[in-house]
């Protein structure tokens, strides 16, 4: 709450609200609520007073003379974020509770999945909320959102070339988009526009297939020109004489950034409240199997009997898969990003360049953060390399030419478990109970919800939703493979 | 930047080099089932650990090489030419 | 063949190009000459002058024939030229000055020598002894050749190649291939009386890239262009 | 909300001449912050130049807008951030004033006095950690409002869309040794490697070298200039100063950021070293207390920094808490530069402070022992944090020594680097130089030069840990967390210093942890119970410090390929077509009058960029039968065959033709995009499975300029200037090579093929001669309309010839057999490229196909990549080329299309990216034009 409040206060008293139509809508077009509020708080802060009113779906922050009136909905439960608890917990020091237990591992579950990142959180979610299924454990080595869930660029976008992927990352999208609500944590899903440019002919064409494929699914896309492309974002130079002159882009409306960190939270505080445990630090060691059957898993904390494994490790996948002699076509490489210092927001959409291998995005902090295409060779290792930075360099100024004061700040790489397809595996081995959700490549991020939601039906029903049949590991032995593999080596 | 010790041309730049991923041999083209074949396309050991794989000195001596590197610390164990026993 | 001889070359009106008397072809460096040109042998060529202490010259006339052998082969033998290293050798019999044999690669010799005796250096290569396989190609016109030299030669380098040039790691008479600004290279050291000078060449269409390059990355030592030196003719 | 009052008595000004000052008097320089006008000397920093001035504000913070002043004075120093002129987040603290800079505040508004967003001060107890995640959850569609409010804050300084690129340069460099950091450790560690014959390069983030001695006292100033001395005599030792080793990665390839150049804006150097010695000395860390970001309130190198280099008076009346000889010293230089030392804490006696006052600027300071004492200065010296970034890089884990209260590393703590100075102990600084120049000889013997030499000892000595006063304060200035922020994380169950730290956003802000971190994990292990020891450490990544774009970048350096016939193309202004690094020309402004052209008459195109290959040996046949789909033994000299090659998946993967040219010479095409891909196959099959093969590959696709000769009156063009071959029909068919002369020209080479379906002539010679054939031919042909045609018109003709283009008729799945190319697939060799998948397919049927498409409304061209729907609304398959023919009049599409539709007379509906539908037959034919081929064989 009050960091708002007081921003629009601060905002409000010096343009008078009127230079602010957005707050303007926030604030006043709603009118007052009828009744005194159900609910005031007072904070004696010098030299100002501030004040709480709340009422059923409307709450006001006053301080001083200035108010900022907010739509909310409804009371705010015990423990429930909200604005009002804020206030409440800035006021008395009373401890937030903890977002998740610590709790000691049991001798048996009903599944075990592996991998605190956003998959293993969202399948352990839906398996408690939309099968009942609690007795579940999430192991991870490291710490909850410590892998790539924590290391991405945070892109959210559907707009890709096959129907059946169309259809996969829509489902996602729609599910990002109700996900603050549903975990009750503010993931900051904000949909800016994506923006996929074309260099040439046949990216050109490209982008009007995913655009036209996009369309008749159901998702918004289309294919703009160089004068909408430099009103979305200024600083791109669309002029022709340049060495990759921009010729059209795939704008994708709905795609755009969201808060890594905090989908991985929510989605852990979430499953937690519904019974599941999340233990960190504890790192799978073997799989016990019996004949074709999965018995159990030798962690670093001790032996646990279940009949389900659910690999939802990234970057390590196929390690995994090796303990039960599943064999896979997976590749592991790096993936590299970089964020810069801050500067003042000049960069609303997300700006995707296949043939520059670039993406960048500017963070409501003011930093740009980029990502590239993977590392050229396969490798393990997360410490970077120089030439990364080089590249992106030059090509984010080939791109917008007037930033190069900016400064790199951070690299950083995550390790993606590259596909022969482009497309990832899920759904079931050969060993029974050991179930895929891996060689998410550099997508895993977006997909997070709708494989989550997908892997826990799965795993409940024990059959394949329709939704993710295309993405079986059997299709490699059987020559199906899924046409994503050339949409772009780069479509972040 | 790590460099791949080319057994032709000395240390040189990764960059010079284009990898060509892991090194495996082609069945039998006659007797390969689908299941043989398709392992042959697709599948990989991806080992967190040394990995025997192909490297082509692109724009050096344009040797094939076979290069024996871990893949966690890139330290290269063995480089000598495609083709050549090792 | 006779030795290439200078001449005049006459510029038709309101075409800045030269063209030979009864329009004999006149062959050109992909890079553009800066003037004044005149015809050497089959080539437009510039003989501009300067006294740069650093300097840049197309020496994209001069023969350059490819030998692929096998290094244990008799040819090879013949040539007496390893892998990596330049010597001049007396690969044509019949001319005065020994060619330019560079080690290009395990098994590759590049030769240079004089403007328009490719086909002398292509039959002498033929001729070698011994029966193994070998293949021999022209590519005086699929190269783009180039010579950089002065005592700041090896810093306007290393900003845009990686090999490591000093003295110890690159001496006189060093070939290699690498990177130069992102397009593999042919590096050949090759001092012009004692002052440090590389031989540069790449396919030849990357020829103006490379020259505009190695240009720009020489602005602050104060490079200059140079003609095609007397003497490579 | 209120505004900083300008203070009617500066508390800070310029002292009188100091022994070691770095401001040259002699030279005044003149700049502006905010608008008005301020006085500087040559060698004054931005922030040293203002604190003269009387000045004490530089910025206001992240999250709250509290105003903030001095509290390192190095280039990490967090609040001394400023815009100069177009570039932003200057380090005010680091930055040498040049004349006239604009410099300006950032994150301020309206202004830096008068700032209304301060007014989140008022309410920052609510902003605690996480605060986002915890509200603006509902309504979901007021959070892009929300959003945008928020954007506002964003911390930095501005660019503009066409600021100008400056002029950044990139160098290579080869060492023996590195040494990164020029305090008396790492000049001695030169000196030492140097002594060893090593060639060695040492990096000073400063303008200056000598670290602390160049603000300590005179013994510290008489051994500078011994080693300075030391330094001049010394060979083979490259110094750059003011540049800063950046990273360290894989192979001791090391990243130096250089920040000024004489001829550049700055400079990427990067080195390849034999050993790494890192020198980076120490970071005094801050004290966590309220009101410890006021300003007034600084570190004690901060305070000897401003008083020994700039001469600058930090404030009038000091307290100072020290918990160190470093700051004892710093307390005598305040009291003899003239500062009132009002009190000296000792926390080595439990003294300390328990909160700083003031409004805008420290006014009095509360102690631990319950006094008040008035006060514009307060001095902490509280201990160290060794910046082990490049260590971190290079996988070495420093441990933390309780004892020390700081991490630690050992001086070779992995091969191929070395470390030395405060990151591995104290010592005096004859000490350290002992120290340096061990490990200097000891790196260099690990580059292979010399023998090394003994190590002395150097340990850290014992130091109070000191991390939070009573109070709670700031642990992180830049992002604004306080140490009340690290404790409700660890409550709330982000209790690792990783989850933490990404909950607090601690760390995270422009000086990375460099300042914060220990910090940060000392509060964090209070509020947790454990030691820093058990917590462990985050992880530094690269940069060491930020790098600027430009500077990573340097000069663009993008390839791009010419034909020898571009000067032509240039003259008659061919719109340019960017394929890969080719630049092309598209067409002349007519495509469909070139179309009629080549149609009617003759025209020429340059098709330079095909990939030419040649093959020397007695055993090409074998090599081509394994790399195409179809045979090729039996191919005469002086016959062509087109071919097609797959990839192991039996994905169409190129195709071309191939001539046998002689016995054992033949030249192979390939596509434009495919000539290097090919290339390397081939090599690749002559270096493994086929290394007994006798076969010599050259690439020759820039050796020869190459001219299609297209239309029917191309044969009547080349018989007046071609020499040495018999063009007749019958001497020379269709899909014959012969060598010959071409205008004079020798050694050319002249197929006759074409993809454009008439009479047609590709000639390749040699490429110095191209422009004087393509201009001979023009000459030639006058008479004969002949003309150039681009590459647009050269799609729309083999369009309607019906050839497929790979890439585009084919995509990353398509085998031969979808590609409609059944008639070239020979199955009954008993091995290719991609055979079992051939024979897979040729079993299958359920495979998309290549049709030829005709639209029944013929004024519509269908864009290319529209889909094709069948009766239910599903995906049937795709437009991949379309364009209208001038020649039929009419559109034409190639398109992949679902098998069961794939027969000729079906109707489809193709979906137009505007929404409409559109019925379109399949055509008998791949070839709208001359499907019998009786032109191209005239």
């Amino acid at each position: 709450m009050a960091e708002p409040a007081a921003t629009f206060l601060a905002e409000a008293v010096h343009h008078q609200w009127t230079a602010f139509p957005e707050l303007s809508n926030l604030c006043y077009v709603h009118g007052r609520p009828a009744g005194s509020p159900a609910a005031t708080v007072t904070v004696p802060v010098r030299p100002e007073r501030a004040e709480l009113r709340v009422w059923e779906g409307i709450e006001m922050v006053k301080v001083g003379r200035a108010q900022v009136w907010r739509r909310t909905s409804g009371a705010a439960a015990p423990h429930r974020y909200s604005a009002a608890s804020l206030v409440r917990h800035g006021l008395t020091h009373e401890p937030w509770p903890r977002v998740w237990r610590q709790v000691p591992l049991r001798p048996a579950y009903d599944a075990v999945i592996v991998g605190a990142g956003i998959h293993g959180l969202a399948t352990a979610y839906h398996l408690a909320k939309d099968h009942g299924i609690t007795k579940v454990a999430v192991v991870d080595r490291g710490y909850v959102g410590g892998g790539n869930s924590g290391r991405n660029t945070a892109i959210v976008r559907s707009n890709y070339l096959t129907p059946e992927g169309v259809r996969f990352y829509d489902r996602s999208v729609k599910l990002y988009e109700a996900l603050s609500a549903e975990l009750n944590f503010n993931v900051m899903f904000e949909q800016r526009g994506h923006l996929t440019l074309a260099h040439n002919d046949s990216s050109l064409r490209t982008m009007v297939w995913r655009a036209e494929v996009n369309k008749l699914v159901g998702v918004d896309s289309s294919v703009i020109g160089p004068e909408e492309i430099k009103r979305l974002v200024p600083y791109l130079d669309t002029s022709t004489e340049t060495r990759y002159p921009i010729l059209g882009a795939l704008y994708h409306p709905p795609g755009g950034t969201i808060r890594h960190d905090a989908v991985n939270w929510g989605y852990a505080r979430a499953a937690d409240a519904l019974g599941v445990e999340i233990h960190q630090g504890v790192e799978v060691l073997a799989i016990s199997t019996t004949g074709d059957r999965v018995r159990g898993v030798v962690t670093s904390a001790g032996e646990i009997a279940t009949p389900i494994v659910v690999n939802c490790t990234a970057g390590h996948a196929s390690l995994l898969c090796d303990m039960v002699g599943v064999s896979t076509p997976v590749v592991t490489h790096p993936l590299q990003a970089a964020v810069t210092e801050p500067v003042k927001a000049f960069l609303s959409a997300v700006v995707v360049s296949g043939s520059l291998h670039v993406y960048v995005s500017q963070t409501d902090r003011g930093e740009l953060v980029f990502g590239a295409s993977t590392d050229p060779y396969a490798s393990y290792s997360t410490r970077g390399s120089l030439e990364f930075t080089e590249e992106l360099a030059s090509h984010v100024l080939a791109l917008m030419p007037g930033i190069s004061k900016i400064r790199l700040l951070r690299q950083w790489a995550g390790l993606c478990d590259m596909t022969p397809d482009f497309s990832p595996i899920m759904g079931i081995t050969p060993v029974e109970g050991f179930l895929l959700d891996v060689g998410w490549g550099t997508y895993g991020f977006k997909a997070g919800p709708a494989s989550g939601e997908a892997m826990a039906t799965l795993v409940a029903t024990g059959k394949t939703p329709e939704l993710i049949a295309a993405f079986d590991l059997a299709r490699f032995a059987e020559g199906r493979l899924v046409g994503e593999k050339g949409a772009a080596s780069v479509g972040h | 930047m790590i460099q791949i010790p080319c057994p032709y041309c000395g240390l040189r730049n990764a960059n010079e080099f284009a990898s060509t991923g892991e090194v495996k041999p082609r069945p039998d083209v006659a007797t390969a089932t689908p299941a043989v074949w398709r392992a042959y396309l697709y599948d990989h050991r991806n080992p967190e650990g040394l990995v025997t794989e192909g490297w082509y000195h692109r724009a050096g001596c344009r040797k094939f090489l076979v290069v024996e590197r871990h893949t966690q610390t890139n330290e290269i164990r063995s480089a000598r030419p495609a083709g050549v026993a090792s | 063949m006779p030795e290439a001889t200078t001449q005049a070359a006459t510029t038709a009106p309101g075409d800045a190009r030269p063209r030979l008397p009864g329009g004999a072809p006149l062959a050109r460096s992909p890079i553009r000459q800066p003037p004044p040109t005149a015809v050497v042998g089959h080539w437009e060529v510039s003989r501009r002058h300067t006294n740069a202490a650093l300097r840049l010259a197309d020496l994209s006339a001069l023969a350059k024939v490819v030998l692929r052998a096998a290094p244990e082969s008799e040819a090879a033998g013949a040539l007496g030229v390893p892998f990596g290293a330049a010597r001049r050798v007396n690969v044509v019999a019949t001319r005065p000055a020994p060619q330019l044999v560079v080690g290009s690669g395990p098994d590759e010799w590049t030769v240079l020598g004089p403007v328009d005796t490719q086909a002398e250096i292509d039959a002498a290569l033929l001729a070698l002894p011994g029966e193994h396989p070998r293949s021999v190609v022209d590519l005086t016109h699929g190269r783009a050749l180039v010579r950089l030299t002065g005592a700041a030669a090896p810093a306007v380098l290393a900003t845009i190649c990686a090999i490591d040039l000093r003295e110890r790691s690159t001496p006189n008479g060093k070939a290699l291939r690498s990177l130069v600004a992102g397009v593999a290279t042919d590096l050949v050291r090759d001092d012009v009386e004692g002052t440090c000078s590389y031989l540069l060449h790449v396919e030849r269409s990357s020829g103006q890239y490379l020259y505009d390059t190695l240009m720009e990355a020489g602005a602050t030592a104060g490079i200059d262009a140079a003609g095609l030196p007397e003497k490579e003719i | 909300m209120r505004p900083v009052a300008r203070r009617a008595t500066p508390t800070s000004g310029r002292l009188g001449p100091r022994p070691g000052e770095v401001i040259d008097r002699a030279r005044p320089l003149r700049f502006t912050f905010d608008g008005r006008p301020y006085l500087a000397y040559e060698g004054d920093t931005i922030v040293s130049a203002l604190l003269a001035a009387g000045e004490s504000v530089f910025s206001r913070s992240f999250k709250y807008h509290r105003p903030r002043g001095v509290l390192s004075a190095t280039f990490f120093d967090p609040n001394c951030t400023v815009q100069v002129g177009e570039e932003p987040n200057v380090r005010g603290a680091h930055r040498r004033v040049r004349n006239g800079d604009v410099v300006s505040a950032q994150n301020v508004w309206p202004s830096l006095r008068y700032d209304v967003k301060a007014a989140n001060q008022a309410v920052g107890r609510f902003l605690s950690a996480g605060f986002y995640y915890k509200t603006f959850i509902k309504p979901e569609p007021l959070w892009p409002a929300y959003q945008q409010v928020l954007k506002r804050f964003a911390a930095g300084g501005v660019v503009g869309a066409d600021d100008p690129h400056g002029y950044y340069d990139h160098r290579y460099a080869h060492v023996d040794v590195v040494v990164a950091g020029g305090g008396p450790a790492g000049i001695a560690a030169a000196l030492g490697a140097a002594e060893a014959g090593a060639a060695v390069l040492l990096v000073e983030e400063e303008p200056h070298l000598g670290g602390h001695l160049r603000y300590g006292g005179p013994e510290a100033l008489r051994l500078l200039g011994e080693l300075r001395q030391e330094l001049a005599d010394a060979k083979g030792i490259e110094v750059l100063t003011d540049s800063v080793a950046t990273g360290r990665y894989d192979g001791n390839w090391i990243a130096v950021h250089q920040r000024s150049v004489p001829g550049a804006t700055e400079r990427l150097v990067k080195v390849r070293a034999g050993a790494l010695v890192v020198a980076a000395g120490l970071i005094e860390r801050p004290y966590v207390f309220a009101g410890n970001d006021l300003p007034g309130v600084m570190l004690s190198t901060a305070a000897a920094r401003l008083v020994n280099l700039y001469a600058v008076r930090p404030g009038t009346r000091a307290v100072v808490l020290s918990a160190n000889a470093e700051g004892d010293a710093v307390a005598a230089l305040l009291a003899a530069a003239g500062v009132e030392v009002a009190a000296t804490l000792d926390a080595r006696r439990a003294e300390t402070v328990v909160a700083a006052r003031g409004h805008g600027h420290l006014s009095s300071v509360e102690t631990s022992q319950g006094r008040v004492v008035e006060a514009d200065l307060l001095v902490t010296a509280t201990g160290w944090t060794a910046p082990t970034s490049l260590l971190n890089m290079a996988g070495v884990r420093p441990t933390y020594d309780e004892a020390a209260a700081r991490f630690v590393v050992g001086a070779e703590p992995s091969p191929g680097v070395f470390a030395t100075g405060g990151l591995v102990g104290d010592a005096s600084p004859e000490g350290l130089v002992a120290h340096g120049r061990a490990v200097g000889a000891r790196a260099a013997a690990a580059a292979g030069c010399g023998k090394g030499a003994v190590l002395p000892e150097l340990s850290p000595g014992p130091h109070p840990a000191l991390f939070r006063s009573t109070t709670h304060g700031f642990v992180d200035y830049s992002e604004d967390v306080s140490s009340k922020d690290v404790f409700q994380a660890a409550a709330e169950g982000y209790d690792s210093p990783e989850l933490a730290k990404r909950y607090t956003t601690a760390t995270m802000g422009p000086s990375q942890g460099k300042l914060e971190l220990v910090n940060f994990l000392g509060v964090l292990a209070e509020a947790t119970g454990r030691s820093i020891g058990e917590l462990g450490t985050t992880t530094w990544r690269p940069p060491y410090a930020p790098v600027s774009l430009g500077a990573l970048a340097g000069r663009p350096h993008e390839p791009v390929r010419y034909s020898p016939i571009q000067p032509y193309h240039e003259a008659m202004g061919a719109k340019p077509l960017v394929a890969a690094q080719w630049i092309r020309p598209d067409h002349y402004g007519d495509p469909d009058a070139e179309v009629r052209r080549v149609r009617e008459a003759v025209g020429l195109i340059d098709v330079t960029p095909l990939g030419k290959l040649l093959l020397v040996g007695k055993d090409t046949p074998a090599l081509l039968n394994q790399l195409y789909v179809n045979k090729w033994s039996a191919l005469r000299v002086g016959a062509v065959r087109y071919g097609v090659m797959c990839a192991e998946d039996g994905v169409v993967f190129d195709d071309g033709v191939c001539g046998r040219l002689g016995e054992d010479r033949y030249l192979m095409s390939t596509t434009s995009s495919g000539a290097g891909a090919v290339w390397e196959w081939v090599e690749r099959w002559l270096q493994t499975a086929g290394r007994h093969l006798d076969v010599y590959v050259t690439p020759l696709t820039t050796a020869y300029a190459s001219i299609n000769v297209a239309g029917p009156a191309s044969r009547t063009l080349l018989s007046r200037l071609v020499e040495g071959v018999d063009l007749a029909p019958e001497a020379f068919p269709y899909m014959a090579v012969r060598e010959g002369s071409v205008a004079g020209v020798e050694r050319c080479v002249l197929w006759r093929i074409g993809f454009t379906g008439e009479l047609s002539y590709e000639l390749h010679v040699p490429a110095g001669y191209g422009l004087f054939v393509w201009e001979s031919l023009l000459d030639a042909g006058s008479d004969l309309g002949v003309g150039p045609f681009g590459i647009e018109a050269q799609r729309i003709m083999r369009l309607e010839k019906g050839h497929l283009i790979v890439g585009q008729d084919t995509d990353g799945l398509t085998q031969a057999l979808g590609a409609g190319l059944d008639w070239l697939v020979k199955l009954d060799k008993a091995d290719f490229v991609g055979k079992p998948e051939l024979v897979w397919q040729a079993n299958r049927e359920d495979y998309d196909r290549l049709v030829a498409l005709v639209p029944t409304d013929e004024r519509t061209v269908p864009p290319e990549a529209s889909q094709l729907l069948g009766i239910d609304g599903d995906i049937v398959g795709r437009i991949t080329s379309s364009r209208h023919s001038p020649t039929l009049r009419h559109p034409i599409c190639l398109a992949r299309l679902a098998h069961h539709l794939a027969t000729p007379g079906t109707v489809v509906r193709i979906h137009l990216p505007d929404g409409r539908d559109v019925p379109a037959r399949v055509a008998e034919t791949l070839a709208a034009y001359d499907s019998e081929g009786v032109k191209l064989r005239a």
